[in-house]
This record gives structure tokens, C-alpha cells and sequence, in this order.
């Protein structure tokens, strides 16, 4: 019988996530509570990779998880605070890129080819040559390359293929084999499935193989490439989930996590209530639930949005026909 | 009716879009101006953003505009949702996209935009959030409309740093980086419109931003008080319209939460 | 209003199919109606892209469509014929690529990129430059070029990006404004869509606008990048279309289409009935139904397979909260 | 119970596959092999084909196995159904393949395969369909088994033109080409099944084909007479077991329409 790759969130990382790994953080319904555990457990000398990383990172730098990041946008370095601070005084490294960079880097670690060429950055001041190390440079010239194709000579530059050791991604559903299905608008996820070493995802919802089977066009990743599934309800919190509840920005201001940049006692204020205060993310909701009541859950649960209609059918005919009755 | 120069920039960036076309809408203010704009007088503007929506048509009754790029109401009267490759590659690089609408914090005479830091990249003085996608949308669409409060420490000669090419350094620049000749197009300020002196689409001409239109009450010699160069000004400046109270109506309900705009600021 | 993209298959090949375009010709799924009506208003000089090319390529061959094909493996090769003579005298162009090599490269004209690594071919003999001008090359220096990683050094294949003039595509539905809806394994025709300049796509179903807006995530391209809409049930016939119909081999060998590459005469025999001898779709498939009756049509109908379960909703919040309520 | 060669041959490439792990099937035998080892004694290989379906389990009552590889079935029981980018890119290239199984028309000493044509590529005697997905397959697969008939003209010493390489010409040949040194390692005729000298997995020893086992009342002198080189033979050569009644069974039920394999031939 096929194993079940379920699991608990404290198993999935604590098996999965080594010190120092190259970590996919996530974009859209980022896996917070994948990232809250990797906190909690303290991890060590990680480095995130996303096309823009949101507040989950902000997490993973403040908690000491993360000394570097390779993305196009940070939203840790978007006010002033101890993030920026640490990117000026070396603490903290980065490589710039853009999100069409990392989601087409992504996509070239999954095909398994050395790099991939893109148009963009031509023009810009990235490519100057002075700027290859600067401050919070790690990678140099593996960096990116600006080259001639070939085959007419125009200018490309060459992104390297990345294969993140670790994703850590948060799905609308999957089965017990890992088969797991998404559907929305998804960033740069898609690729993070197929590119990284290591696939722990977190879902909504652990639906029967017959409902995968049932819609194979919904899966987005096959079991083949799935280390762990770990069911958590609400696993994207603060973040929403298409079709399941809407971001909850309320809560990024009442628990002060919109602040933790600002100074290592706002940090702490925060995550000893939210991350190390409690065991894992059932306890997490506990505590929201105690502190704002199930109304403020319910505050955040959808209620529009489209559904598909009936008349998909991945049909066949049982018997076929070699040869014509007459 | 009273509005605040933001409100205003917002409906003038909306009424400065075409009526057709596929458009990507970056980050921040491009949003709200963009579907202030398909709601208007754009209903056949294609809506794209870079997280995966394609051909967005909100609802009539659309309670808010997109809260970011990643807000899951895109998914509700997009023709197509898929992912961050197809929009910012296979639309976007594959050459579909025939207007990108952009914010940055600093813009130059060129209109090369900065979205990256203050300073120097070797020694930043402050780092921001980054580019995301705004840098391949200033490569690669077809035009570019810039929205951007009128600040002189944000309308410079040239940017800290170019994330996002406007003509670089000025006529056939583009093209020589590799680029399509033609870049931005418009930019719109909390003072009035520009636009650039590109008579060949970026090959000839110098280039340069030039004052078109200038909002209610304000002339052109304040628009150049708040611009970090010898600014160009057309000879024939308009002067732009009032925005109706439908407009303004139906800005501030795709706003209700003062996301996008703050009461009151410019 | 927006204009509505639906026309007849005559007009459609008429106004976007010239002489001389590359023509993507499909792989599973092939737009036989589209390729008849092409064979029907002769074309001439077209050259075939495709991973595999299957009997629909010989159709246009055997029409003297098209001289010349880009794919990794052509069904009219396959047995003794004219076409294999065609190639051996010269008459007929090829360049050998391979499944893999042409979807990349579809891919990366989709992407809008100069080229594509891949690490296929190496060790091969295809790479071997005394191959480059074959007998049947028409693309020599511009077919590939073997390279090496900037980055690490390692041996790659460089693809060229590949824009077909137009693309011939059967789909499962679309709406009038040509937004198109595909499930079911796809082969190349996924990028397909985004690559060609032009694309026409024939339809079993036309769908209103608000049956695509509930499930987004099933298009495969939106109509901004559609030129046509043929709405062409049985549209793939003799092959078949996931959910509507299967494959109909029996017709391949009662139609003569199974011998048409052995003489003018068995080409001419199966094409003065099936394709020049009918004015359009239409008029094929009543000939059809005279010929083998409504039970052949009936029996060709898909009775087995999957359907997607209820429980997929692309759902929101209508009230965002960005303060909590306490 | 009657039998042929071909179906043994079927039989024995089932028996052959692992009981586990990510097979790719290319065209031809392989598909009807590895759907018989799938419902036989592999229930938990994941079967995944070039034109999108990913890790098919066929009904137990399955009426066919697929029909080329472009069969709709494939669609009823697989996990993931998806394009051939994904099945040949991010699949197979992506390293995620544990075994490929092909058919070609020419096999030589080192497991190189020839699906493309007869004679020289620059006078070719006779165009064959050609190499569909059995190129990357033999590159980027970590194994390749191989069913073709046993006949002197197939099984040849250098084939005509190498479209899938084995071992090339030896030991390294492939990690120098730029591939992993890991290649083929199983062949399965109408004859026997051959292995390769590859004690250090490509690296070393001659890298050529050696027969391992016979079919039944066959010997190691009649395959070496349809093998168009010295073949290199195994100290101890086994006698293969005869096709049990429910192999032969599902076999036959597997292939209704004599689409794979012609009662009687061979």
C-alpha cells in the first residue's frame, strides 16, 4: 500500500528544514504556519527565496532563522528598522532580482536546465559591472550574466536555474499520497513545486485520492515530488486562502506584527504571544480565538467569488472501434 | 465637490489610459487608477496583473478595488488565472502587454524609474521593498504610464538607480541595451501630466520628459519648483478638468479602506 | 461591445492561414476540420511545426500545403510512400528536432525569449556537425547550437525560440471573445497558443463568457491572443477530443486514409470524398452520417471517465478588515 | 499455454521493471510492458507518459491499455494530467524519472538507440517516423530498459545514427558528453535479456551489452546468430520462466485490438 505523507507540522520541519538551507517562502497564501514553526524550532543560517517576500519573511529575519534573501521585493526592508539596519551593516545579505527573475529561476531549476535567458533588466543599472559586489552580494558572479544569443546576437541575460533545498508552500488541498491541488492566481508557486529539493506543503483541506483523481487538471504537483502533508486549517493566517477565508489585516495591526521591525522588544511582544507562546498552529488558533472570539473567524470567511459549473468530463470511449460495422 | 491632489492625480492617470488594449497594472496606485479606469471609460481595457490574473472585468458593484496585486477578488471576472511565468513571461516578455502603469519612488528626465534605494547601491543610504515586477514591465511593455506624486527629491535629474528603463539616456538608448526603442509615454503627478519628446519613438528627439497639462490653479513654474531638473514644458499647456463627482464617487468607493489613499494627504 | 470572435472555418483559414506561414498543426486533439479546410482552399508552401506530426500532416502534404516540417517525428514517414520519396529527392524539407526540443521551443517563443536550453541531444549524433547540412535542411546555423554554461560549464543545447505564423488548435470550449478552455493531458498544445502570431481554434462547445468566468483556471489562453473561433463540433474527427468523443481508427481504414501516402491515386480517391468533395465541416460530417450512419458517430461517443466533484470555489471576502472589532 | 515470442518478450520487460518509482513510457511496447508490470507485481510504480499524464493507475477492470500514448484513458486514474513541458521538462529533465522504457529500431553494443532512419543521415536509405520523446528519455532518464525483437539487422554493432545514446563508445562517454554516467541497463528481446558491464555505473568496465538469461529452449549460440557483433555472455546464463496463465491473460486483455501485438507473429 502507498505510504501517507502526512504529518505534523513539528515532524515536517523538524525532518525536512536543515540549518543553512535554501528555503521557497511562498508569495500569495504564503505557508505561515509552516514559517511560525520553523521559528518556533529555531532553525539557523537560512536563506529565502521568493519573487516578493511578504511579512513571512519579516518572521523568519526577526526570529535569527534567516541571515539572506534572494528575491525582487522585501517587504521587511520596506520601513525604516532593525532589517534595514541589518542589510546596511552586513548582517543581513541579499541579492536583487525581480519577480519575473525568480518565477522564470524557478521554472529553470524545475526543467533541469543550467539557466534560462530573459529581455528584462537590459538597460538598467543592475547589470553594471561595479555593482556585481556590492554590500549585501553572496553570489557574485553566479549571480546573473548579460550574454549575445547565438543565434542573432541580441543582448539576453542569463538567470541561473535554482533549486531551492526546501519549499514551504500552503495548498487549498491534496490527498494522503501528496498530490496537491490549487487553483487561483499563484504567483510564483507553481514552479517552487517542481523546483525544490524538498516539498513540504501545508492544506486546507486532506481530500480522498478519488476527489484528485476525479480533477487532475486541479493538481499542480504529483505526490512523486512531495516530502510531507500537513493539514492546517487556516494555515496561510494572517494570509487568506482562495476559497477558504480572505487576508486578515486587522490582525497584523492588534498583534503588533505590522511593528516587529521596529525594535527587538516589539519583535518579542509579538512572537512570544503568537509563535513561541504557543505549541503549534492549533494552538495559534486557540489563542486568536480566545483573544478576538470565533466571530473575528468568521469575520474573515469568504463569501463571494465564482464556482465552477458542471459539464467537465475527462471522457473516453470504453471499447474503441478498428473497424467499421456495416 | 473637494479632492486632494492624490485623488486627482488618480483620475487623470485613469482618464489618461486607452479605451483597449492589455494592460498591467504594477503595484500601489496603478491599481486603483486602473480600474478607475475600466470602470469609466475603458470597459474594453484588458486588466493584467503579474500574480496570474488575465482580462479582469470587475463586478459593476465591485466592492473594492484589488488590495495589492495578490487580492483573491482578481479571481472574481478574470478570463484567466494562472501564474507569475505567464503573466510576467508568457504575456508580458512574450510581447502582449501594450501598456504597463507603474509607481516608483523616483522618476528621472528620461523617465527611468528607481524603486530599489536611496544613495548609492554600493553604500545605500535606505533600502525599500524592491522592484518586484515593476522592472521587466519598464522593459517590456509597449508604453509605460507612470503614476507619481510631485516631489523634487522624487523628480530628479537621473535616479540613485535605474530598476526600470525609461530612454535610458536618451534617443536609440534603448535599443542599443537590447530593448524596444519605444518606452514610457506619460507620467502623471499630483501637479499635472508629462509627457516625452519622442516624435520616432524613442530613436530621435531628446528624450525628455515634457510638461503637457498642469492640474487647477497651478502653472507651470510650480510644477518645475517640485522637479529636480530643467524641466521642458510644452508650448501649448493645458490645463486639466476638474474630476466629476462620478469620478471621485466611484475613486473613493474602490478605496473604502483608505488603502491606496490617505483623506486629506497632498 | 466587445467583437466576438467566432466565424466560419472558411473565412478563418482565409484570412489568417497565407502561403508561405509556419503552422502549428497540433498534436493530440488535432484540428483535422481546420486542416481539411486548409487542404481545401490550397495553401501552398507552409511549413509544419509540431512535436509529433501525425496523419493530419500528411493530409497537407499529400495537398501540397505544405514542403517542409519542424518536428521530433512524422507519422507519412512512417511506411514506405511518396512522402518518404519526397524526402529522399528533395522535394520535401525537414529538420529533425525531437518531442521535448519543440515544446521547449514553442515555450520559449511563448516567453519571448531568444532561445531555450535543454540538455537532450547531447551524445547524440544529431549534434555532430556533419549533420548540420543534411539533405533535407533548410534551417542549418539557425536549427541549434551546442553550448556551454556560463555558469558552471557544463554542456547545454541551445533552442531557438519558435513563433509559428499561425497555430491550428481543437479545443474542448470557448467563449465568443475567444477565451479558451482545455482539460486533459495536452501535449504541446499548451504553448502552442501563446507562441503563434495568429491562432485559430475550432471548438466542440461555445460557452457563454460567464461559464469561463466561473472557472478561470481551466483556460489555456485568453481571447486577447485569439484571432479565430470556429465553432467545429467533431472538430478533431478522426481523432478525438477529451470528454466528447474518441479516436475513430475504423474510419482511418474504410476512408482510405490509412494508404493515401502509397499513390496519387489512393490520396485522390480518399480526398475527392472526404475533403475536396465536401464544401466545409458541415458537409463532411453529413457525409459522414450518408456513408456509415448515425450509430458510427454514435459509437465513436465517450461513455467512461472522470468528473470533477463540487467543492472548488474561487472565493473572497466582499468586506475586507483592517480593524478588529473588540 | 500457446504462446509467442513477443508477448514472452512483453512478459519479461514487466517482470523487469521495479516494483516502485517514476517510469516514463515511450511509444510502442513499453506502454502495453508497463501497464502489465503496474497491474502485475508494481502497483506502486508511478506511471507518467510524454504527452501530460502523471502517475496513471489503471482501473483493475481497465478495458485497453492506452493506445499510443495519447490515449484519453490515461486521463481516468491519473494524479495529475498536465502538458509535455511538464512530462519532458520538468519531469523527466527536471531528474525526476527513475526509469525510461523504449522501443527503437536499432540497438548496438553499447545500448545506443536508432529510431530515425536506415543508412547514412546524409543519404539515408529509408526515413523511419522518428524519435518522438525516445531522445530525451535516453539522455535524462537515471535507467533505460529496451524491448525490440531479436534480429540481426536491429541488433547491431554501431547502430546508423545514434538519436538515444547509451554508453556511446564506452566507459565516460556519456559524463563527458555532458550527461549523467548512468545509463541503460536492462535489454529485453524475443530472445532473452541482456544487462551491461557497468560494474561503476558507466564509469568503468567495457559498458557493453551482455546477455543475462534465455528465453525458454533457446541458447546463448542462437542469440549470438540474430546479434551483429561478439556478444558478450554472462558465466551463468538463466533460462527466463515461462509466461504464467495470468500474465498471458492480462496481456491479451490489455491489447483487445492486436494494436501491440499480432496473434502469431514472431
Amino acid at each position: 500500500m502507498r505510504e501517507s505523507k502526512v504529518m505534523s507540522e513539528r515532524e515536517a520541519i523538524s525532518r525536512f528544514v536543515a540549518d543553512g538551507d535554501s528555503v521557497y517562502v511562498g508569495y500569495t497564501a504564503a505557508a505561515y504556519g509552516l514559517i511560525r514553526e520553523v521559528v518556533r524550532q529555531r532553525k539557523t543560517g537560512l536563506e529565502m527565496i521568493g519573487a516578493s517576500v511578504g511579512p513571512q519573511g519579516t518572521l523568519l529575519i526577526m526570529g535569527r532563522c534567516a541571515d539572506r534573501v534572494r528575491t525582487g521585493y522585501l517587504a521587511a526592508a520596506l520601513r525604516p528598522g532593525l532589517v534595514q539596519d541589518m542589510m546596511s551593516d552586513g548582517t543581513f545579505k541579499y541579492e536583487d532580482y525581480s519577480n519575473q527573475a525568480i518565477a522564470l529561476m524557478l521554472m529553470a531549476g524545475a526543467l533541469g536546465i543550467p539557466f534560462i535567458p530573459t529581455r528584462s533588466f537590459l538597460g538598467t543599472d543592475y547589470l553594471d559591472p561595479k555593482n556585481v559586489d556590492h554590500p549585501g552580494a553572496y553570489l557574485h558572479e553566479q549571480k546573473w550574466r548579460a550574454m549575445e544569443s547565438p543565434f542573432d546576437g541580441q543582448p539576453y541575460v542569463a538567470l541561473p536555474a535554482l533549486r531551492p533545498d526546501v519549499a514551504l508552500l500552503h495548498a487549498q488541498r491534496a490527498d494522503e499520497f501528496g498530490n496537491v491541488q490549487v487553483w487561483g492566481h499563484q504567483g510564483d508557486a507553481r514552479w517552487a513545486y517542481w523546483a525544490a529539493k524538498k516539498v513540504i506543503v501545508s492544506v486546507e483541506e486532506i481530500v480522498s485520492h478519488e476527489t484528485v483523481l476525479n480533477d487532475p487538471g486541479r493538481t499542480v504537483v504529483p505526490g512523486l515530488r512531495v516530502s510531507a502533508i500537513v493539514h492546517m486549517p487556516y494555515g496561510a493566517h494572517p494570509a487568506g486562502q482562495i476559497g477558504y477565508y480572505d487576508y486578515d489585516y486587522a490582525f497584523q495591526g492588534v498583534s503588533g506584527m505590522g511593528q516587529i521591525v521596529r525594535s527587538q522588544e516589539l519583535w518579542h511582544a509579538h512572537a512570544d504571544e503568537w509563535i513561541y507562546g504557543v505549541e503549534d498552529h492549533a494552538g495559534y488558533l486557540r489563542r486568536y480565538v480566545e483573544r478576538f472570539g470565533e466571530a473575528a473567524l468568521a469575520a474573515i470567511a469568504v463569501d463571494s467569488g465564482r464556482t465552477p459549473e458542471p459539464g467537465v468530463r475527462y471522457g473516453y470511449a470504453k471499447q474503441l472501434r478498428f473497424r467499421m460495422e456495416s | 465637490m473637494e479632492y486632494t491632489l492624490a485623488e486627482l492625480m488618480c483620475v487623470v492617470a485613469a482618464r489618461e489610459m486607452p479605451k483597449e488594449g492589455t494592460v498591467m497594472l504594477g503595484m500601489g496606485l496603478p491599481v486603483l487608477a486602473g480600474t478607475l479606469a475600466k470602470l469609466m471609460h475603458a470597459p474594453e481595457l484588458r486588466v493584467c496583473t503579474e500574480v496570474g490574473a488575465f482580462d479582469w472585468e470587475p463586478r459593476p458593484d465591485v466592492p473594492r478595488t484589488s488590495i495589492g496585486i495578490h487580492d483573491f477578488i482578481l479571481n472574481d471576472g478574470a478570463a484567466m488565472v494562472s501564474d507569475m511565468v505567464d503573466a510576467l513571461g508568457t504575456l508580458l516578455m512574450g510581447g502582449n502587454v501594450d501598456i504597463g502603469v507603474l509607481a516608483a519612488a523616483q522618476v528621472d528626465r528620461f523617465g527611468n524609474l528607481n524603486t530599489l534605494l536611496m544613495g548609492d547601491y554600493l553604500a545605500p543610504e535606505r533600502r525599500l521593498g524592491g522592484t518586484g515586477g515593476n522592472t521587466e514591465i519598464a522593459c517590456l511593455a509597449k508604453r509605460v504610464l507612470t503614476i507619481m506624486p510631485q516631489e523634487r527629491r522624487r523628480f530628479v535629474s537621473r535616479v540613485d538607480f535605474n530598476t526600470s528603463p525609461g530612454y535610458i539616456s536618451g534617443p536609440g538608448a534603448r535599443r542599443r541595451a537590447g530593448l524596444d526603442p519605444q518606452g514610457p509615454n506619460i507620467v502623471v503627478s499630483t501637479f499635472g501630466v508629462f509627457g516625452f519628446d519622442t516624435p520616432d519613438g524613442g530613436e530621435s528627439g531628446s528624450c525628455e520628459m515634457v510638461l503637457e497639462a498642469v492640474f487647477p490653479n497651478l502653472d507651470p513654474d510650480t510644477v518645475k519648483l517640485e522637479t529636480g531638473w530643467d524641466l521642458r514644458v510644452a508650448p501649448h499647456v493645458r490645463e486639466v478638468e476638474e474630476p466629476t463627482e462620478d469620478e471621485l464617487t466611484l475613486l473613493r468607493r474602490l478605496d473604502p479602506h483608505h488603502f491606496y489613499l490617505t483623506p486629506g494627504r497632498y
